[in-house]
Order: structure tokens, then C-alpha cells, then sequence
């Protein structure tokens, strides 16, 4: 069901499919480093990277390994110290393509409302932007509402940040990063503080519109069931300074079901991945 | 009304009494029929009128004429002109309360003198030591605003205070003492020092370009200043309709003051009001240049120019108290 | 709610109290109403003269409202110039401080004679006075902005002057208010200041003719009315802060639940 | 850092601009040195008669200080005040707003009849004048103190004093700094304006003689110089504010990544 | 192995052992409301709970349903609606016992460097706090660093915490509710951003811990493996307004060993808490 083939991270595993297809994000010999001299921390070891247009990476790896570090450097909220990282063709600070990121820490703007939050995708990105001021109490309103009731915020919108729980903020972020179809999707353990269930429904949800509308995503997670059942890639990144030490494809057809996780396979792909990362921590 | 020049027109200080000849003037359109717009706003201080005429932003003002010396010194031609002399005796005085025991200006030595900086009677306290005798060093100055004066003498923190006596007299007054028994006045024309001070005075720049504008400010004011002296009522029916925040009995008195005090100076009687003394003028001179320690003593002509003023008889004051 | 009430019940009475200590505190050291009147001298003077203040604390009020909306626009201007840019802050904070560092009587007189004396260098002053506070607050707002809280705008390429209005600004509210405070009185100040050297009208020029006649209680009426114009606007600018700010404060809320 | 130093020299560069523009207007303009004398007249004024300003300037700075110090201590009390006690709040803010609205020119003639003229009043003016700025920060910063952060200590069962002292102040830093920039320099205004009214010392004392003797520049050199001394205070204050809130303003850290 | 026993929220289970030891926790009928009128949300709704001294609880339940909150009365950093909260005996704003918290977000002082951050609670607690200025570089500041290389932050202490990342900020945290030896342990979703092995990692140090010191402990998680292998007591809460709906203990003897998760009998008691949370869902 699964091919494992451990890579050399300068030179990435490309099977048949991914060679043709057009690359949404690329990542070259992309090192990051902190501070400078004796204090100088080193957060992501030099990477290379490739993201086909349309694929589903997934990304694990051990706590402060530079996961997020990468997200950041894909969304240009962060410069690299070397290497280049492009987006859509173009250098990262070029914007080039549509990107909705869900923080790891779900950071709210504390003066608007959950509604408002919610909405701002719709606000500074275009098309979207233009039609703002007309459709902020009509089309674009039932839009965020439509979204804050699949993940279960139904009559939240009106609250503030603080009124809502640790899972519950997770979700609304989760809505910010996916309310303007973003063409590069960039989930940083989007569902990390929510029970199991909720968590599968949303897997769902996230599946359907994956499907739906094929955008490229990222997936930081460390569930490694999450990384199967969504993605089409997974990644494995070795501790700091992190680097990516595997890089398979996950070849189930979509769309997959939940049951899928207890099949033997899948368990045992996730004990092939839960190896491979108990090995590289030594 | 297209055809009135506008003429912008300082007052010495806030609303006062004896401004009542400019305010007279401008109630009744005097100015008015000389063809002029006349627009009077309140002063910062008798000193500060020439600055302001000399910043361009006044064309004439109520003020000093020994701060029109001090400029003249530095700035020649560009200090303005008195052309209508008010106070012909100096408002400059000494004062001390009785209880202090100072008799004599010998007294004074071993005190505490207060005075505002830069007024004239605290500037020519240095000419006044040396012509009546008194050891400077021996009498110490402590500056301070001029309405902290009269309380801080009154409190006991200064022995006397450097005044002009039109303002501290009713200072005095309001702080409820009794300035004619309880105080000795130290009058600077009786030591020597008799100093013009403050009058009329109009830009270079008017002065040059529109000299009837000129003579018919001094017309109108000189009318005025006749009917002041004649009848306090319209006076102060005049400053009232100005300022209405004034308080009229006292800003009478003060009127009064002004014209048995400073206006009825003996060489009225020859001069006409308006005028001044040349020799008694170039003398002040000399006094304030040594005072200030100016670099050289203007010539009299460029303080005051008597050709604006309408003939004697036209300027004959009769004080008549009512 | 009730604590609410009881709240402003207990302030108000402090507040009375601080008048009636001043009263009899002055009645019982005999302190001369030349230096200090009391508060039901200053009270029956300000009845008794109202009528012929009222245009002059309309004037005060015109002149200071002028130059501190004026003041407020451009403080907001240059605070966020200074917040946004490294040279803008090296140039224009250390020329603010020097500025601010100067007594504004001192600049009064240049107005004055630039512009002639009454309301145009209040309003003047009123501005000059009240921008440095406000450039000092937007600028430290802006500058101790979270980064997370941009990063969340930056990641959907917003431009800076969209990361300016959305997060920047917002987050500086608090920031601002409390400097909205400052500028106030300080407008008021300014505005006076400007009255007392070179104006016909205006509580400034009031207070000033009263002191040289010394008037004292006439004076503290003055003082009285700025004081009470001073807390009617700080009042608006705490409701306004209250609705706009709310998101900062809402420690507050739970303090009494 | 080579980004650091050409952004300070651009910043000296457009300071010193701003010198040359002025006199040059001046110049061009032909305005009269009794308006607005030209730089380089204040400065050879500064130059020729700084012997004699020196004992004026050490007096000045020493009130500014020490009525600064007190202010500070006294607005940093008021305002903890008021950030921890709603009832403080209710009854401290109107009353210092109301005190804050008026002129401190008004004031100082009593400092100077109950305490003398000279040094103390201009102490304590320097003081009065800063305690608001302080103050509105201080209780601006503690009232929107995260109510999380404050979570943290009061689950160790902190008292309100520790909660305070950990979390609440340190949190206000920003706050603060801000309001010390703006305190110094009206700290300065202030001992200057109890100068200027009586004593026999000091910078406003010089600038008063100045002014009475038409010494334009000799006025503007004492601008100058207390334009120097706040400059120079604020620059000690930013070193300390960097040291003391580098944690809030990391972002700037990173703008030159 | 385990004994499943539906229960009326207002008179919890209670089986031979707990009915004897004394009470750390008490939680009488206590409801929480926010807001009022139109607005209100319930929070919590009435619950009673009690914790023996020495146990440890873990509590699950979907995102929403009132687990912060229930932390949150027992440390007083919230008042109840109605009802008692009775901490040591006394009523929680008493304090009578010395609580360590971690916070679902594991919020630090941004101003103080890590170890700073992890050593507040000897600056505060009695009798760490009377020593503390002289200890804070000396025996304090060891006691810190030997904590955070434990949890595999070595090096780290001078940082601040914006120079961590997601997961290291969270061991950061349990640092800091560890430091003091509490009493009374509240750990909110402790292990939430950490990937399977460290969390592992952690379980066991955790478990060390309780065995060593035997506090009470409230923990907070959706991993229901996490709470099988450290709790003795497992209690399952309903969707918002939550209430306690069971409660059943983990009779499994201490010391257990991470092979536990993996054993049919642990798998299947997983299993049916599964179920039994899939069931309350609807
Ligand atoms: N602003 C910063 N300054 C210094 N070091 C930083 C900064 N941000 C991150 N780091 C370091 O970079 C490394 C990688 O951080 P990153 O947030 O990418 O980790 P991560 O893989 O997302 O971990 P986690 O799973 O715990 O979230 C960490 O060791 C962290 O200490
Ligand atoms: N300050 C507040 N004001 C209003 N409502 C609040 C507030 N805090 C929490 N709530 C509400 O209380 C409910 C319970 O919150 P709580 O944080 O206890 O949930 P939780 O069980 O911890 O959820 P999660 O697993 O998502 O963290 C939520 O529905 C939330 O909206
Ligand atoms: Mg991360
Ligand atoms: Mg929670």
C-alpha cells in the first residue's frame, strides 16, 4: 500500500506522478538560523523541498525540529538565512499564490469577534477585498456562518476570542485559513487541542474540501493516523537542527473513509513511520 | 466702510483704566471719522508693544517710550516712533510698607527688594543706587513675577518692591491694605530720574507710508484724551463696552490715578498734552542708556516725532474729576 | 449593577469630601482667600459672574477643541510615521523631545507675532502642546505590537498599510486613549496660555485681567471651569474609550463576577 | 550593525536638514532675528556667553530632576492606584484630570507665597507637571494587563501585591517608558514656568532677563538648551527602555533579518 | 480490568478506596454561567466531583465542554455561579493546598527568560519563596536547569519564550507547574503540541513523579491512551454544558510501563471509553 524510500533530503524522493506535475512550493538548500554567534540556534538544518501543485504533504517530526519554521518560511513570515524558498514560481515575498495558514498557536485579533476574525481573509485578500464593504453583512456574513457551523461554532460568531475554549479557538482558526479557498493550504497542527472525534469530523470536512477544490496543502501534524488519512506525502524531519530523512507517498484512493485507520495497512504503515522516527531520535 | 484703513492697535496690558483715551476714541468712532478701522487688542506688558510693532504684527500700540530707547539703540530705524506722549511723569516707584522702618533710600541697604525683571523700575534701579548713594551690593534683588510683588510684601518675604505705582497702588487696594497710610512711596521723578514713559506710538513703516493715517490717530486720541479728563462716565461707559469683565470701580480710580498722577506733568501747562520736553527727553535718555547699559544714546528725534500733533491749543487738558 | 452604583456613589462622596476638606481646612488655618479662597467663595463668584463668562468659555472651548482635534491628527500622523520607520523615529523623536522640552510661553509670543493675537494662536498652542503625548503613545503602541498578531495578516500578503489598519492601530487603542487623556488637559492648557498672553476673549485672558486686578476668587473660578471642562471631556473620551478598548480591559468585567 | 549606523547617520543628516532649512528660510525670507533669530546666531549667542548660562543650567537640570524624580515616584503610586482600585479609579481620575486641565502658571504664584521663591517651587512645579502623564499610563497599562498572564500567579496563590509586582508592573513597562518621555520633558517646562515667575537662578530665569532686554537669541540659545537637556535625558531614558522592554518590542529585532 | 459504572452526575461513583480518603478536591453542585441574560452560556453545568487525596484524575470530554473550566475553579481562578469548590477542606480561594497549574495555552511572562519563567512558583509558594533570593542563582536555579533537561530543554533557559517553538513552550510549562513539588497538580492538555515519543517521554517522567511524591492530580486530555496509562480514575464529560456522565477507575498497578498501551485488555478499555464518548456525543 505504502513505498518507504529513505531519501537524501538535498536530492527528494520524486516518483512518476510528482516529477510532472508543476510545483506550487519549492524549497531549496533552505537553512534557517536564530541570533548570531555563541547564541546563534540553528532551526531548520539546510532542506530541500518540492510541493506539486494540488498534493497533500504532511509533516512530522519531533518537538522543535522546525515544522513550523517551514510553514513560516513558505508564507514569508520568516526570511531564510540561506537557499531560496519559492511560491508558485516566484520567490516567497512575491505572493504569488492565495495562502491560508492555520497557526499553531491559534492567534486570534482580540477586538474583533469570532465572525470578524474569521471574515479577515476576505477583507485583505483579492477578489475578495473588493467586494468586502458590500458583502461583509450579507454574502460573505452567511459564508463565515456556513463555515463556523460545519466545525460546530454555530452561534459563536458574536462571541470574543476569550469567550471560547482552547479546541474551540482551534476550529475558528481553522475556518480563517480555509474561508477564501486558498490555493496553498498551510495547517500548522490545526486539530491538535480537540478530542478525537471532533477531530475525525473535521478530517472529513478538510478531505471533502481537498477534494473539492485541490489546493496544495501542508499539514504540520503529530498524529501520524491524521498524516495518513489525509495526505499524499509524508515527510519525516529529524530532531533540531531538523532536517526531512524520509519522504513517502501515501497511495490510498480518495476519498477515504474513517474507518480506514483500523485496517491492518494503515496500522501498519503508521508503525513503519512510528519506527522510522523511534530510529532517527537516537 | 470699503474706504477705512485698518489700523491693528495694542493695548499696554489687559483692559485698564487709563486706557480709556483709546477706548473712548473707539467707542464714540473717532477713529472712525478719521477714516480709519481701528481693531485694539489687549497687551502683554507696556515693553512688549514695541516688540510687537516691530514684529510687524501691530502698526500702533499703547507702551513705554523707554523701551522704544532700548531698541532704538540696537536697531536704529527699525524701533517705532512715539508720536502722542501720555504719561509724562514716571509711574516708577519704590514701594515699601511702613512697618518695615524704611524712611529713607539709605534704608534700604541690608534688604530684600523684589522686583519683575525687565521693568523699568527694577532696570533703573542701578542709576537710582548710584545717583542717591546707596551701596548696590548691600541691598539684595529677588526676582518675581509682578503680581507676586505686593503678596510677597505683604507676607513679609521682600521688604519693598519695585512697582509702578498706578498698578500697585490698587494692588494695595485689592489686597485690602491701605497704600496711602501703610506704605512709603518712593517716587522715582522725586530722585533725580524724571523719565517720560508711556505714550502713542506707531511703526516706522506707518509712519513712512501713511502719515495721514498717523495724524488722524493722534487727532482722535488726542479728542479723546480731553474728554477723559472731563468725564469719567463716558470713560468708563467706554471700557465697559470693551471689556465687560473690568471691574468698573476700581479701573475708575485707576483712570483718575492716571490723570492726577501721570498725565498732569507741570510742563502740560506750556506743551499741551501729547508733547514732550526735548532736553528733559535726551536727559531720560542718557538715564535709561546708562541704566541698560545701552551701546550708544539715540537721538531724541528718533523717539519722538512732535509733527503729527494738532496745535496747541487743540491739546489744553483740564483734569476735572466728576 | 448595584456595585457599579455603589461604586460611583462612593467616588462621588470622596470627591465632595476633598471640597469640604479644602473648606475647612482653609477656615481653620485662616488662610487669606488672597492666597487660597474656598470652594464656596469660588462657587458663589462663579454664579454670580456667569453670565459674563459664558462667551469666554465658549471661546476657551472653541479654541481648544480646534487645536486639539488639529493636534490629535497630526499626533496620530507622526506617531504612526515614527512607529512604522526607523528614520522617522531617528529624526523626529529626538526634534519632538527638543520641542516638547521647551515652555510653550516661550513660543506663544512668535504665534502671535506671526499671526496677531486672539484665536489663531490658541488654537495654535492648543495643537503644538498635544501632539507630542499622543506621537509617544502610537508610537510605543506600534512598536510593542505582537508580531503573531501581524504575522496573521502577513500571511495572507497583506500590504503594511493594511497590517497599519487592521492590527497596528487596533492594537494601539488602549495606547492612544491614554493619551487622549493627557492631550486633553494639556489642549486646555495650551489654549489658556496662549488667552493669557495675546487674546481679548477666552477664560485665559479671564483669569489674567482677574489676577492683575487681584481678583483671587475670580481667578479660581477660572481654574474651576477649566478643571470642570477638562473632566466633561476626559468623561466623553472614557465613554468612547470603553466601547472601542473594551477588548483590553476585560479583566475588569470578571473583577466583579 | 552597518543597517543601524547608515540609519542613524540618515537621521543626523535630516536633523541637521532641518537646522539648514531653518536658517535659510530665515535668510531667504529676510525675517527679523526679534521674531526668529537664525541658528547660527543662537549658537554663536550659546557659544559667547555659555560661561555665564553654566550655573543656570546645572540649577535648572538639578530642579528638573529632583521634581522629576518625585513625580515619577508619585505618579507610578497614583497610578497603581487607580489600576488596582475601582474606587481609586472613581475618585483619583476626575480630581487629577480637573488639577491636570489647569495651567501651572496659575499654580506656581502659590507654591512661591507658601514656599519662597527659588528652588522649591521649582521643584515642586516640575513635579506636579509630570505626575499625570505617569499616572494615565501606568493605570492604562495595569487595567489591560492580560488577564492570562495574570492567571499564571494567581493559580500559585499569589497575593495582590506579588501579582503586582510580577506581572502587572513588568507588564506596564512599555506603558511607563512611554509617559517618562513625556513626563521629562514637561518636567522641564514646568521648573522653567516657576523660574520664570521668581527665583534668581535657572535657564527660565535667563530667558526672562533675555526677553526683557529684547535678546532674541540669548532667548532662543535657552531654548536650545533646554531643548539639549531633554534631548539628552530622553536618550538615557531610550537606553533604559531598551534594556527594560526589549521583550515587547522584539519585532523590530527582525525587520532587518 | 477496568469497571465501567454510568453514574448520576450529582452523586458521582464512589468505590471502596475513594469513600475513605480524605478529599483533596470537592466539588458540591458547582455550575458556571457567563454572560447573562440572552447571552448567557452555560459553561458547566451543575457538577459534583470529588478527588481523594493522592489520585489522579484525568477528565475527557469534547471541545467545549467545560474541562478548563472545572481547572479553573479548583485553582479559584474563577468563581462559581453557584455551588462550593473545597480545596485541602477549605474553600478554594483559601488556597490551603500548594497547586501547580499548566495551562492549555502554555502562557509565559514574556519579559522573563525560561528559566526565570520556571522558577516563579519558588518566588511565590511558601517555604521556596523565603529562600528565594538567595537561592535564585544558586541551589534554585540547578533545580531548574536539572527540570528542564529532563523534559529536554537543555540550553534553553536563557531563552525567551518567543524563541520557542509550540512544544517547547508546553514542556516549559509543565516545568513550571512541577517546580514546587505541588500538592494538588492541574495539568490542562499538558502534552497537547508534543509529538508521540517525547509525549511518551513524558508520561513516564510524569508517572515517576506521582509515584515519588503521590500528589493529587486533575488532568485535562483528549488521548485517551494518555489517560489510561497515567490515570487512576477516568472521568468522561458530555458536550457543552458539561457534566460529569462517568466516572471509573484504572485499576492497573503502578508502576505500568509504556508496553501497557499496546496490551489487548488496555486497548479495549480505550475502546469502550471510545464508545462510550461516541454515544454522550449524540
Ligand atoms: N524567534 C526565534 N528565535 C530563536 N530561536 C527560535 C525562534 N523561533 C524558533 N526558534 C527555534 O527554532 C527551532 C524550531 O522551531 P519550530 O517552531 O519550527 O519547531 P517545531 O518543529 O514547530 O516544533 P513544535 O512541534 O514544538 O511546534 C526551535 O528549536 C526553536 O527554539
Ligand atoms: N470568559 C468566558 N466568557 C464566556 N464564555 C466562556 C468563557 N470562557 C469559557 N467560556 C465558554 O465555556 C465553555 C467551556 O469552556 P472550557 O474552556 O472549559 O472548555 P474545554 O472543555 O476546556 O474545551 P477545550 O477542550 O476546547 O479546551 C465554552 O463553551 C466556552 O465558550
Ligand atoms: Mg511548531
Ligand atoms: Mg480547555
Amino acid at each position: 500500500m505504502t513505498v518507504q524510500r529513505p531519501i537524501d533530503a538535498a536530492q527528494p524522493g520524486v516518483d512518476a506522478v510528482t516529477t510532472r506535475a508543476p510545483k506550487a512550493v519549492k524549497l531549496e538548500n533552505v537553512s534557517v538560523v536564530f541570533g548570531r554567534g555563541e547564541k546563534a540556534v540553528t532551526a531548520l538544518a539546510p532542506t530541500t523541498l518540492d510541493l506539486e501543485k494540488g498534493a497533500f504533504l504532511a509533516l512530522v517530526g519531533p518537538s522543535g525540529c522546525g515544522k513550523s519554521t517551514i510553514l513560516k518560511l513558505v508564507s514569508n513570515l520568516l526570511a531564510p538565512s540561506s537557499g531560496v524558498v519559492i511560491v508558485g514560481g516566484k520567490e516567497a515575498k512575491a505572493k504569488a499564490l492565495k495562502v491560508g495558514m492555520a497557526f499553531q498557536n491559534p492567534t486570534m485579533l482580540p477586538w474583533l469577534s469570532i465572525e470578524r476574525n474569521v471574515m479577515l481573509p476576505l477583507k485583505i485578500v483579492p477578489p475578495y477585498c473588493h467586494r468586502f464593504r458590500a458583502e461583509r453583512k450579507g454574502e460573505f456574513r452567511d459564508r463565515v456562518h456556513a463555515l463556523l457551523d460545519k466545525v460546530g461554532l454555530t452561534g459563536f460568531g458574536d462571541h470574543f476570542p476569550w469567550q471560547l475554549s482552547g479546541g474551540m479557538l482551534q476550529r475558528a482558526s481553522l475556518c480563517r485559513a480555509l474561508i477564501h479557498e486558498p490555493d496553498l493550504l498551510l495547517l500548522d497542527e490545526p486539530f491538535g487541542a480537540l478530542d478525537q472525534f471532533t477531530r475525525e469530523e473535521l478530517w472529513a470536512i478538510l478531505q471533502d474540501l481537498y477534494l473539492d477544490r485541490r489546493p496544495s496543502v501542508i499539514l504540520v501534524t503529530h498524529d501520524l493516523r491524521e498524516a495518513g488519512f489525509l495526505a499524499s506525502r509524508i515527510c519525516v524531519m529529524s530532531p533540531r537542527p531538523g532536517k526531512i530523512i524520509s519522504d513517502r507517498a501515501v497511495d490510498i484512493p480518495r476519498p477515504r473513509d474513517i474507518g480506514l485507520i483500523y485496517q491492518p495497512a494503515f496500522v501498519e504503515m503508521t508503525q513503519e513511520l512510528r519506527a522510522l522516527i523511534a530510529q532517527v531520535r537516537k | 466702510a470699503q474706504d477705512l484703513t485698518p489700523v491693528r492697535f495694542t493695548l499696554g496690558w489687559k483692559t485698564q483704566g487709563s486706557d480709556a483715551p483709546f477706548l473712548l476714541a473707539l467707542s464714540k468712532g473717532y477713529f472712525r471719522e478719521e477714516g480709519l478701522d481701528v481693531t485694539i487688542d489687549q497687551g502683554e506688558g507696556s515693553a512688549a508693544t514695541v516688540t510687537r510693532i516691530m514684529g510687524g504684527a501691530y502698526d500702533a500700540g499703547f507702551g513705554d517710550i523707554n523701551a522704544i530707547i532700548q531698541n532704538a539703540a540696537a536697531r536704529p530705524g527699525e524701533a517705532p516712533v512715539m508720536v502722542y506722549q501720555l504719561w509724562n511723569r514716571p509711574p516708577f516707584a519704590i514701594v515699601v510698607p511702613k512697618s518695615t522702618g524704611i524712611e529713607t533710600v539709605a534704608d534700604f541697604e541690608g534688604r530684600t527688594l523684589g522686583g519683575a525683571q525687565g521693568t523699568p523700575t527694577t532696570r533703573m534701579w542701578e542709576v537710582f543706587a548710584k545717583r542717591n548713594g546707596i551701596d548696590m551690593s548691600k541691598v539684595a534683588i529677588e526676582n518675581m513675577a509682578p503680581n507676586l510683588q505686593e503678596p510677597m510684601m505683604i507676607r513679609g518675604q521682600i521688604d519693598g518692591a519695585f512697582v509702578f505705582n498706578i498698578t500697585s497702588w490698587f494692588n494695595l487696594l485689592a489686597n485690602r491694605q491701605d497704600p496711602a497710610a501703610d506704605y512709603n512711596w518712593f517716587s522715582f521723578e522725586d530722585y533725580g530720574m524724571d523719565l517720560y514713559s508711556n505714550g502713542m506710538m506707531v511703526s516706522r513703516a506707518m509712519l513712512a507710508e501713511k502719515p495721514e493715517v498717523v495724524a488722524g490717530l493722534v487727532r482722535a486720541v488726542n479728542r479723546a484724551t480731553l474728554e477723559v479728563a472731563q468725564d469719567q462716565d463716558a470713560a468708563v461707559e467706554a471700557i465697559v463696552a470693551f471689556d465687560n469683565l473690568v471691574n468698573v470701580d476700581i479701573e475708575r480710580q485707576r483712570l483718575v490715578f492716571s490723570l492726577t498722577n501721570l498725565m498732569n506733568a507741570p510742563e502740560g501747562a506750556t506743551l499741551g498734552m501729547g508733547d514732550l520736553d526735548d532736553e528733559r527727553l535726551t536727559r531720560s535718555i542718557g538715564i535709561v542708556a546708562e541704566g541698560y547699559g545701552l551701546e550708544r544714546a539715540p537721538e531724541a528725534s528718533e523717539i519722538f516725532d512732535r509733527s503729527f500733533l494738532p496745535p496747541l491749543e487743540d491739546r489744553k487738558l483740564t483734569v476735572a474729576i466728576n | 449593577m448595584d456595585d457599579e452604583l455603589s461604586i460611583n456613589i462612593a467616588s462621588a462622596a470622596l470627591i465632595c469630601g476633598f471640597f469640604a476638606l479644602w473648606e475647612v481646612l482653609c477656615l481653620l488655618l485662616g488662610v487669606s482667600d488672597l492666597i487660597l479662597p474656598r470652594p464656596s467663595d469660588i462657587v458663589a463668584t462663579l454664579i454670580d459672574r456667569f453670565p459674563v463668562l459664558w462667551p469666554h468659555i465658549l471661546q476657551t472651548l472653541y479654541t481648544t477643541l480646534v487645536g486639539f482635534a488639529l493636534g490629535v491628527g497630526i499626533g496620530v500622523a507622526i506617531g504612526v510615521l515614527i512607529g512604522v520607520s526607523r528614520i522617522a523615529y531617528g529624526v523626529a523623536y529626538p526634534l519632538l523631545v527638543g520641542f516638547s522640552s521647551i515652555p510653550k510661553v516661550a513660543v506663544v509670543p512668535i504665534f502671535v507675532l506671526w499671526f496677531g493675537s486672539g484665536t489663531t494662536p490658541a488654537i495654535l498652542t492648543a495643537m503644538v502642546i498635544c501632539v507630542f503625548p499622543i506621537v509617544v503613545n502610537i508610537a510605543t503602541g506600534l512598536a510593542t505590537t505582537e508580531p503573531e498578531l501581524e504575522d496573521v495578516l502577513k500571511s495572507l500578503g497583506a500590504s503594511r498599510r493594511q497590517i497599519l489598519w487592521n492590527v497596528g492601530l487596533p492594537r494601539t487603542m488602549p495606547y492612544f486613549f491614554a493619551s487622549l487623556k493627557v492631550a486633553i488637559t494639556l489642549s486646555f492648557v495650551g489654549a489658556v496660555l496662549s488667552e493669557t498672553v495675546a487674546s481679548n476673549r477666552g477664560i485665559g485672558n479671564v483669569m489674567m485681567s482677574a489676577s492683575s486686578n487681584f481678583d483671587v476668587s475670580l481667578v479660581f473660578a477660572g481654574l474651576m471651569i477649566l478643571a470642570a471642562l477638562g473632566v466633561a471631556l476626559y468623561v466623553v473620551f472614557s465613554m468612547l474609550e470603553r466601547r472601542v478598548t473594551g477588548w483590553a480591559t476585560r479583566k475588569n468585567d470578571f473583577a466583579v463576577t
